[in-house]
């Protein structure tokens, strides 16, 4: 990957395109099946999807909420690309994202006699160390005492939930709510503390060209829609943490662990402590997603009982980007965004056309089953690449290198 | 006496016919559309909306629209979500419960539920049919109206039979319904022979109360159908009585800035049996 | 119409293959090759790592499929698409690697697969006693009741020969079945081959060690790269002749060791024990020592304690007693990476398993464990790839890696290759203590004889060697001193010149040292 | 206090609550033992309990319900093993798309097909004659006055060691799962055998749906099992693969829950939510301990290639 000729770099770019072809095909085949359902319910699946896409980015706004929901999911996904790569199957994002969430907005609401910037990167520190532990703990437990990690963290889900009400219903309560029967969640955080609104302006050519094109919106763009800067804080850790993975000692180290614990370990490789910090890494970016989606979005924390009222299952969704992006940190970028489109156009759909919720479940379910189905095709392109790879057998080789003596009997 | 219908979105978290929180609304909705004619009233219900974001990306878009006359967060969850979008458009009237805040705005309009009362009138007679002396409530999560209607119940059933006993169990959960079942097959064990419970997750708790021969004392919405011969009394909200009053409010141009209660008295709570 | 065997199974005359092709992905590993065995015979099949025998066997067993030629048996075409086919036609295999399900007993992975007498049930028992019956009458003594992880290499392939009479394998094919035993346990199941041909079995032999060919089989049969060299009567056959055909040019089969200075120890056990995988007892007490400039050669069956026993060495296993000392510093329950900074290197003996990481190129697979260290890493944690890939590139001149550049995936690599990439990394750091597991295993003659003169060098340059081999030739080439290993304990250090290979022998058997002494 | 905590009423609910655990617990126990981890029990659940319901609620038939329950287990298991085993995708993940899928696609047919929540007649207690009156130790109520179920699940127990240790098939499932490449080259189809005992897992997590929606609670409504079958799968795990350690698992699981119930409905104080984490709680500590000695099949989540060792 770091020793390619630009000839070997467009290849690499065009199978990457290649590579990405299952997973799209994965996706259409999900929402052709979707649309079999869509069928048995009378609704016009043309209409539908057309409508989900209007949902998605039709609108300033759609395209702005399609951001909004895609930044969570990136943190998340991010973070999944560390754990995946060093071995280990996180699936606790949701609880990690509340953890994260609990303890940024407990700073932000402490802190509160410090300028707004330090309290946001207070806040951001304190979700993400907060979700680094606690995913540290399904770590340690599967380093030091072989516990799975994907029930361990299945079961920290649970905990981290009655932990958030608890804690909602006690001590971070709100001081005006306290006695009332009101749902639990914290006090709002000061104004300084929230992450400000995003918005570009529009150079005039471009503007112009929008307009054209049926735009109605203002040069300055997303003005006034929810997307934050926590877009912006989830690229920068993409990008981050795609160097520390691929041009860092400690994402060599983790990756190595991941790829063959046994080799790390023979070369003098540490492996418990990679798989701590792979779990580490991945629960703190959950706990960035948390953390962020209160000071960008939600300026308190409320619990509704579910994980699900708070994480919008980022803590899943976030999984399967990753994959979508092929493991990658800034593959997960679009992905992401995909993703987002696909679900905040699917609300859409069910406003337009009085789909159930449920049948968005089950499509996100089916998206999921042929994403990773179709991973195999992946994986079996990749072989059929190496195979093709000149040169490559010993033998090709041998006769370039050393001709053999003829054979004598 | 206008050409175009009144237009509503309604947002909720659980289904449309969960017999608890959501399908009071939507009932609600019914009637009124009954009454003022399919030609003048119209509405979008989006329901099974846990996720307060998802609901926040609904409310915007219809905002955004122009084409409600009144926007509807039926969840107390959604306040905070209500809160930061409601001054963004001001000619929009907005209602969200079960709350009494308008967050000072004048495009908000609050409505709640004294859930309390029902409850105290569904504890006393509860305490009084009971003869074992034991009842047993099963609620969701120890919050809001569910919080509400328990504290109710107890007080009420203390001050028709001070010696009651009462067992109470927040299971945690608006959805864990087989936790739910467990805990009133627990108070059955104890000698319970009346049981109430608030929340969509009681539906198998009724089916004990039905299969034991206890009482069951309902909440929200009229459980009578699934709870047969154990059903008792139900305390239904009629969210129409608000509805009204805030149709009306709009009609006169006022977009907000007042809260409601349903109660006994002005007939929003009905206690059914 | 053919004659059954005393197994009650139907015999197998003749079997031939014609024009058998098999291509892989980048590889054709078998080029239309002919081969045949009949009743009563043994033919051996002989050839260089990847020259094609294993794939050729296992379209035979219905593991592959050939992509061209056919299959006759006693005169008919047969098509075998799978091991139960291989089965149904009286064809059974004992694999290079054994094929047991080590939680199974004896009797149960007998039992696998086949049907029962008693329907629904298992019927055990019955099996035991037909276990009992067969190994009374091949003379391979097994437990039926014992779970298979429980016993020794050599009996695990009596359970394997077993289960193929007991399936009524006509045909049997061997692959690599000496690589694993003692001396003595070879001359043991060579009785039992010949009493299975003697009896109208048809045998096919794969083995590296020529003298094992030339003893044991009727034909050999020479693959180089996939093709049929020849086949030729054993009669008249030699070492050297076998080994050129297989290799296609001549070939040095002993080597020059000459005197080095021998400098003080530099690597001291002293009364060592620690736990297997198992958790049984591993090692037993066990003392030994090295100096600079000096080979130990580790002799023994596999499974006697010398993979705990280099593990324990290199920090990678805790020890239940004992002290080690390298350079007189005790680094006794060290972790591996203080134990690799006191100069210690190791080739580990599973080297797609605990060498390299296959989806890491070859650059990255060699700075595996000095990734972190000047000059491959830049303000502390960012990694120079510049500077790795100036090194591979170096690497893979000296050491004529054989690799289109140093950024592809390893496994891309064939084995020998790898091998030689393990050694350019072990060797870079110049260690004091190079520890060698099988440092040849897999590796064709030529990668070898390279293989071994860089040990020569490294022990002329001073490093103390624990070259660790089930090869006996390899260890009688190469060591000064030569240490034989059973069941965790030393039986005995003999000097590396002039070894007797029958003591050695009786001492990988776990006589130790003075016993055999008695004996002679 | 002890003593209505440890009242026999509380055991007799750890039996209840411990069926539906049981039944899917021993199904997916076959699965793993062949190599297959299927982490989307809970929506094969779903769609069992859904499919049970509604065959119960039109036909009044108790035993077509059952049926519907294991075919619709069956079929779910037979998707399952065609992602896991054929196109061996990574089994931790194709789990969750299941579960969503059963969870939303349970949702949907009962929203479309019932409506609103309905109760159906059941399964109703059998008192096992006899049995069912012993005083001593509340025995009687404990373990013999439960619906046919709650029996057919314990009895499973034995039945399926049985099937493990005793059977040539047993004998497959133990080997495709700790050494494929072994039972292949002895003419097993691991294959076939992981479908099979994937379907199995299926069929056994639709009757645990059934056993929550036509017997123990006798209804149903969206999500019922709230996450059940996730529980139902780390007790595969804490009951190192063995029908007796998953009885074992379970029971302790559902007492602690049990007692949990009655903890708060006698109105001992403690917070409720860390009385309903309070089993999770368990399960890690009981993986912790479990994981020690692991006796995991050697292939689990592995996918099966033929000729690669
Ligand atoms: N499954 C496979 N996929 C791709 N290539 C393979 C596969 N199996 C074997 N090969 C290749 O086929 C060739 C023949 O391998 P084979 O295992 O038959 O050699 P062998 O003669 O048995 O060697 P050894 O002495 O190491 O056992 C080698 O180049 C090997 O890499
Ligand atoms: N399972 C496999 N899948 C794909 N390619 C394989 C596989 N096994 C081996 N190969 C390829 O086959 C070639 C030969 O591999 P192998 O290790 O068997 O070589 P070899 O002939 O034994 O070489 P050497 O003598 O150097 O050990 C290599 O290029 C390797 O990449
Ligand atoms: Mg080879
Ligand atoms: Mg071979």
């Amino acid at each position: 990957m770091f020793f390619s000729s630009p000839n070997q770099t467009i290849r690499k770019a065009f199978n990457r395109i290649f590579d990405t072809t299952p997973l799209l095909i994965s996706l259409v085949a999900a929402l052709v099946v979707a649309s079999v359902l869509l069928i048995a319910m009378s609704t016009d699946p043309l209409q539908a999807y057309r409508s989900m896409l209007n949902g998605a980015v039709g609108t300033e706004n759609a395209f702005a909420e399609t951001l909004v929901k895609a930044i969570p999911i990136l943190f998340v996904a991010v973070g999944i690309c560390v754990a995946f790569r060093g071995g280990v199957i996180n699936i606790g994002g949701e609880g990690q994202m509340i953890a994260g969430a609990l303890a940024g907005v407990s700073v932000a609401l402490i802190a509160t006699s410090l300028p707004g910037p330090l309290i946001i990167l207070f806040s951001l520190t304190a979700g993400f160390v907060a979700g680094a532990l606690y995913a540290g703990i399904a770590g340690f437990l599967k380093a030091y005492f072989n516990v799975n990690e994907i029930l361990s963290t299945i079961m920290l889900n649970q905990i981290a939930v009655q932990s958030m009400n608890y804690l909602l219903n006690g001590v971070l309560l709100d001081p005006t709510e306290a006695g009332t029967n009101h749902i639990p969640k914290t006090a709002k955080i000061l104004a300084e503390a929230q992450l400000p609104r995003f918005s570009i302006t529009l150079p005039d050519a471009i503007y112009g060209a929008l307009q054209g094109l049926g735009f109605a919106g203002t040069p300055e763009l997303f003005a006034r829609t929810r997307l934050h800067y926590g877009m912006i804080i989830a690229i920068l850790l993409a990008v981050i943490i795609y160097m520390l993975l691929w041009r860092t000692t400690i994402g060599y180290r983790i990756r190595a662990v991941g790829e063959n614990e046994n080799a790390s370990r023979y070369a003098g490789i540490h492996v418990p402590r990679q798989i701590i910090l792979a779990m580490f890494i991945a629960g703190g970016c959950a706990g960035l997603a948390g953390v962020v989606q209160v000071l960008g979005l939600q300026y308190r924390l409320q619990t509704d009982g579910s994980a699900t009222g708070f994480t919008a299952n980022a803590g899943f969704n976030g999984i399967v980007a990753a994959l979508f992006g092929g493991l990658n940190p800034l593959g997960a970028i679009p992905a992401s965004a995909v993703f987002g489109g696909l679900l905040v156009g699917a609300q859409k759909m069910q406003r337009d056309m009085g789909v159930p919720a449920a049948l968005i479940t089950a499509v996100n379910g089916l998206i999921v089953i042929f994403t990773v189905s179709s991973q195999m095709f992946a994986r079996r392109r990749a072989r059929r690449r190496a195979a093709n790879e000149p040169p490559r057998s010993e033998r090709v080789l041998d006769a370039a290198v050393n001709t053999p003596m003829e054979q004598q009997t | 006496a206008q050409d175009e219908p009144f237009r509503v979105a309604v947002v909720s978290p659980s289904a449309i016919n969960d017999l608890a929180f959501s399908q009071s609304m939507y009932d609600a909705l019914l009637t009124i559309q009954a009454e003022m004619g399919e030609a003048n009233f119209v509405f979008d219900f989006q329901e099974g909306t846990f996720v307060v974001d998802d609901a926040a990306v609904a409310l915007r878009d219809w905002a955004s629209s122009g084409n409600y006359d009144l926007i509807i967060a039926h969840g107390s969850q959604y306040g905070s979500v209500l809160e930061q979008l409601a001054p963004e458009f001001p000619e929009v009237s907005f209602a969200w419960g079960t709350d009494v805040n308008t967050f000072g705005l004048d495009n908000v309009f609050a409505y709640t539920a004294a859930a309390d009362q029902g409850g105290f009138v569904n504890g006393a007679l509860a305490a009084l049919s009971s003869e074992s002396g034991i009842i047993g409530v099963v609620g969701p999560v120890e919050v809001g109206d569910a919080k509400a209607y328990v504290d109710g119940f107890i007080a009420g059933a203390k001050a028709a039979k001070p010696d009651i006993e009462i067992q109470v169990n927040y299971i945690g959960s608006f959805s864990d319904v087989p936790l739910a079942t467990e805990a009133a097959n627990t108070f059955i064990a104890n000698g319970a022979d009346v049981l109430t419970g608030s929340a969509q997750m009681v539906v198998g708790a009724i089916a004990v109360a039905q299969e034991n021969g206890a009482k069951w004392f309902g909440t929200q919405s009229s459980q009578s159908e699934l709870a047969g011969d154990a059903g008792v009394l139900f305390q239904v909200y009629h969210w129409e009585v608000v509805l009204r009053d805030i149709i009306a409010s709009i009609g006169e141009g006022k977009l907000g800035g007042e809260s409601y209660i349903l109660t006994l008295e002005n007939g929003g709570l009905v206690m059914e049996t | 119409m053919s004659a059954t065997l005393p197994t009650g199974h139907r015999r197998i005359d003749q079997l031939e293959m014609r024009g058998i092709v098999k291509r892989f992905p980048g590889v054709l590993a078998v080029d239309h090759v002919d081969f045949d065995v009949c009743s009563g015979e043994i033919h051996a099949l002989l050839g260089e790592n990847g020259a094609g025998k294993s794939t050729l066997m296992k379209m035979l067993y219905g593991l592959y499929q050939q992509d061209e030629g056919v299959v006759r048996l006693n005169n008919a075409e047969v098509r075998i698409r799978s091991p139960h086919d291989a089965i149904q036609n009286g064809v059974g295999m004992i694999h290079q690697h054994f094929m047991l399900v080590p939680s199974l007993t004896v009797a149960e992975n007998i039992a696998l697969g086949m049907k029962s007498s008693r329907g629904w049930r298992l019927d055990l028992d019955l099996v035991s006693k037909r276990i009992r019956e067969l190994s009374e009458r091949y003379n391979l003594k097994v437990e039926p009741d014992i779970p298979t992880w429980q016993l020794a290499v050599g009996e695990q392939q009596r359970v394997e020969i077993l289960r193929a009479l007991y399936r009524g394998a006509a045909l049997l094919i061997l692959d690599e079945p000496t690589a694993v035993l003692t001396p003595q346990e070879v001359d043991d199941l060579f009785v039992i081959l010949k009493k299975m041909t003697a009896d109208g079995h048809a045998l096919i032999f794969i083995s590296h060690k020529l003298h094992e060919v030339l003893a044991i089989s009727q034909r050999v049969t020479v693959l180089r790269d996939g093709r049929r060299v020849d086949t030729i009567p054993t009669e008249g056959a030699t070492r050297l002749k076998l080994a050129e055909m297989m290799v296609g040019r001549p070939v040095v089969l002993e080597y020059e060791r000459p005197e080095v200075t021998v400098y003080s120890d530099r690597l001291q056990v002293r009364n060592v024990s620690a736990l297997n995988d198992r958790g049984e007892v591993g090692l037993r007490e066990l003392s030994l020592s090295v100096a600079g400039g000096e080979i130990v050669g580790v002799a023994g069956v596999s499974g006697n304690g010398q993979h705990e026993m280099a593990q324990v060495i290199a920090g990678l296993r805790p020890l239940t007693g004992g002290k080690i000392e390298i350079n007189g510093q005790d680094v006794t329950g060290r972790s591996p990476s203080v134990v690799r900074k006191m100069g210690v290197a190791y080739i580990p003996e599973e080297r797609m398993i605990d060498g390299v990481v296959k989806d890491f190129t070859v650059a990255e697979n060699l700075v595996l464990h000095d990734h972190g260290r000047k000059p491959f890493v830049s303000q502390r944690i960012f990694m120079n790839f510049k500077a790795i890939r100036d090194a591979c590139q170096e690497a893979i001149r000296a050491y004529e890696i054989k690799t289109p550049g140093p950024d592809v995936p390893i496994k891309n690599l064939s084995g020998g290759n790898i091998q030689k990439l393990v050694l350019a990394r072990e060797l870079a750091r110049q260690p004091q203590l190079l520890i060698a597991a099988q440092p040849t295993r897999g590796v064709d003659i030529g990668a070898t004889e390279y293989i071994h003169r860089q040990l020569l060098k490294e022990r002329a340059r001073g490093t103390a060697i624990l070259l660790i081999s089930e090869d006996l030739d390899e260890i009688r080439a190469l060591s000064d001193r030569i240490v034989v290993m059973y069941e965790g304990q030393i039986m005995g250090i003999v000097p590396g010149k002039d070894v007797n290979i029958r003591q050695l022998g009786a001492m990988m058997a776990g006589t130790p040292l003075d016993k055999v002494a008695e004996m002679s | 206090m002890i003593e209505q905590l440890l009242a026999p009423s509380v055991f007799a609910a750890a039996m209840r609550l411990a069926t539906p655990y049981l039944f899917a617990s021993l199904g997916e126990m076959f699965g793993q033992r062949s190599g297959v981890l299927n982490l989307g029990v809970d929506g094969t659940m779903l769609m069992g309990a859904f499919f049970g319901f509604y065959t119960v609620m039109i036909t009044e038939s108790l035993l077509l319900g059952v049926l519907a329950a294991l075919i619709t287990g069956l079929i779910m298991g037979l998707v399952t093993a065609f992602i896991s085993v054929t196109l061996k995708a990574e089994q931790g993940i194709s789990g969750i798309g299941i579960y969503l899928f059963g969870l939303g696609m349970s949702e949907l047919l009962y929203q479309r097909l019932i409506g609103t929540p309905k109760s159906v007649s059941g399964f109703s207690n059998i008192y096992i004659p006899g049995l069912s009156d012993i005083e001593f130790l509340g025995i009687g109520e404990i373990f013999f006055r439960h619906n046919l179920l709650v029996y057919v699940a314990f009895a499973l127990v034995p039945v399926s060691a049985f099937i493990l240790n005793r059977t040539p098939f047993g004998l497959m499932i133990r080997a495709a799962g700790q050494n494929p490449q072994a039972a292949d080259a002895m003419g097993v189809n691991v294959t076939r055998v992981r479908y099979i005992t994937v379907m199995i897992g299926g069929m056994m997590a639709g009757l645990a749906g059934a056993s929550l929606s036509i017997a123990l609670l006798k209804v149903f409504q969206q999500n019922l099992t709230s996450g059940l079958g996730f529980i139902a799968v780390a007790l595969v795990y804490f009951g190192r693969w063995r029908p007796l350690g998953i009885l074992i698992g379970a029971m302790l699981f559902s007492v602690v829950q049990a007692i949990q119930l009655q903890i708060s409905a006698i109105g001992i104080d403690i917070p409720s939510e860390f009385a309903v984490m309070l089993p999770y709680v368990i399960t890690i500590i009981a993986l912790v301990f479990a994981s020690k000695r692991m006796e995991k099949p050697t292939a689990l989540t592995k996918p099966f290639e033929r000729g690669e060792s």
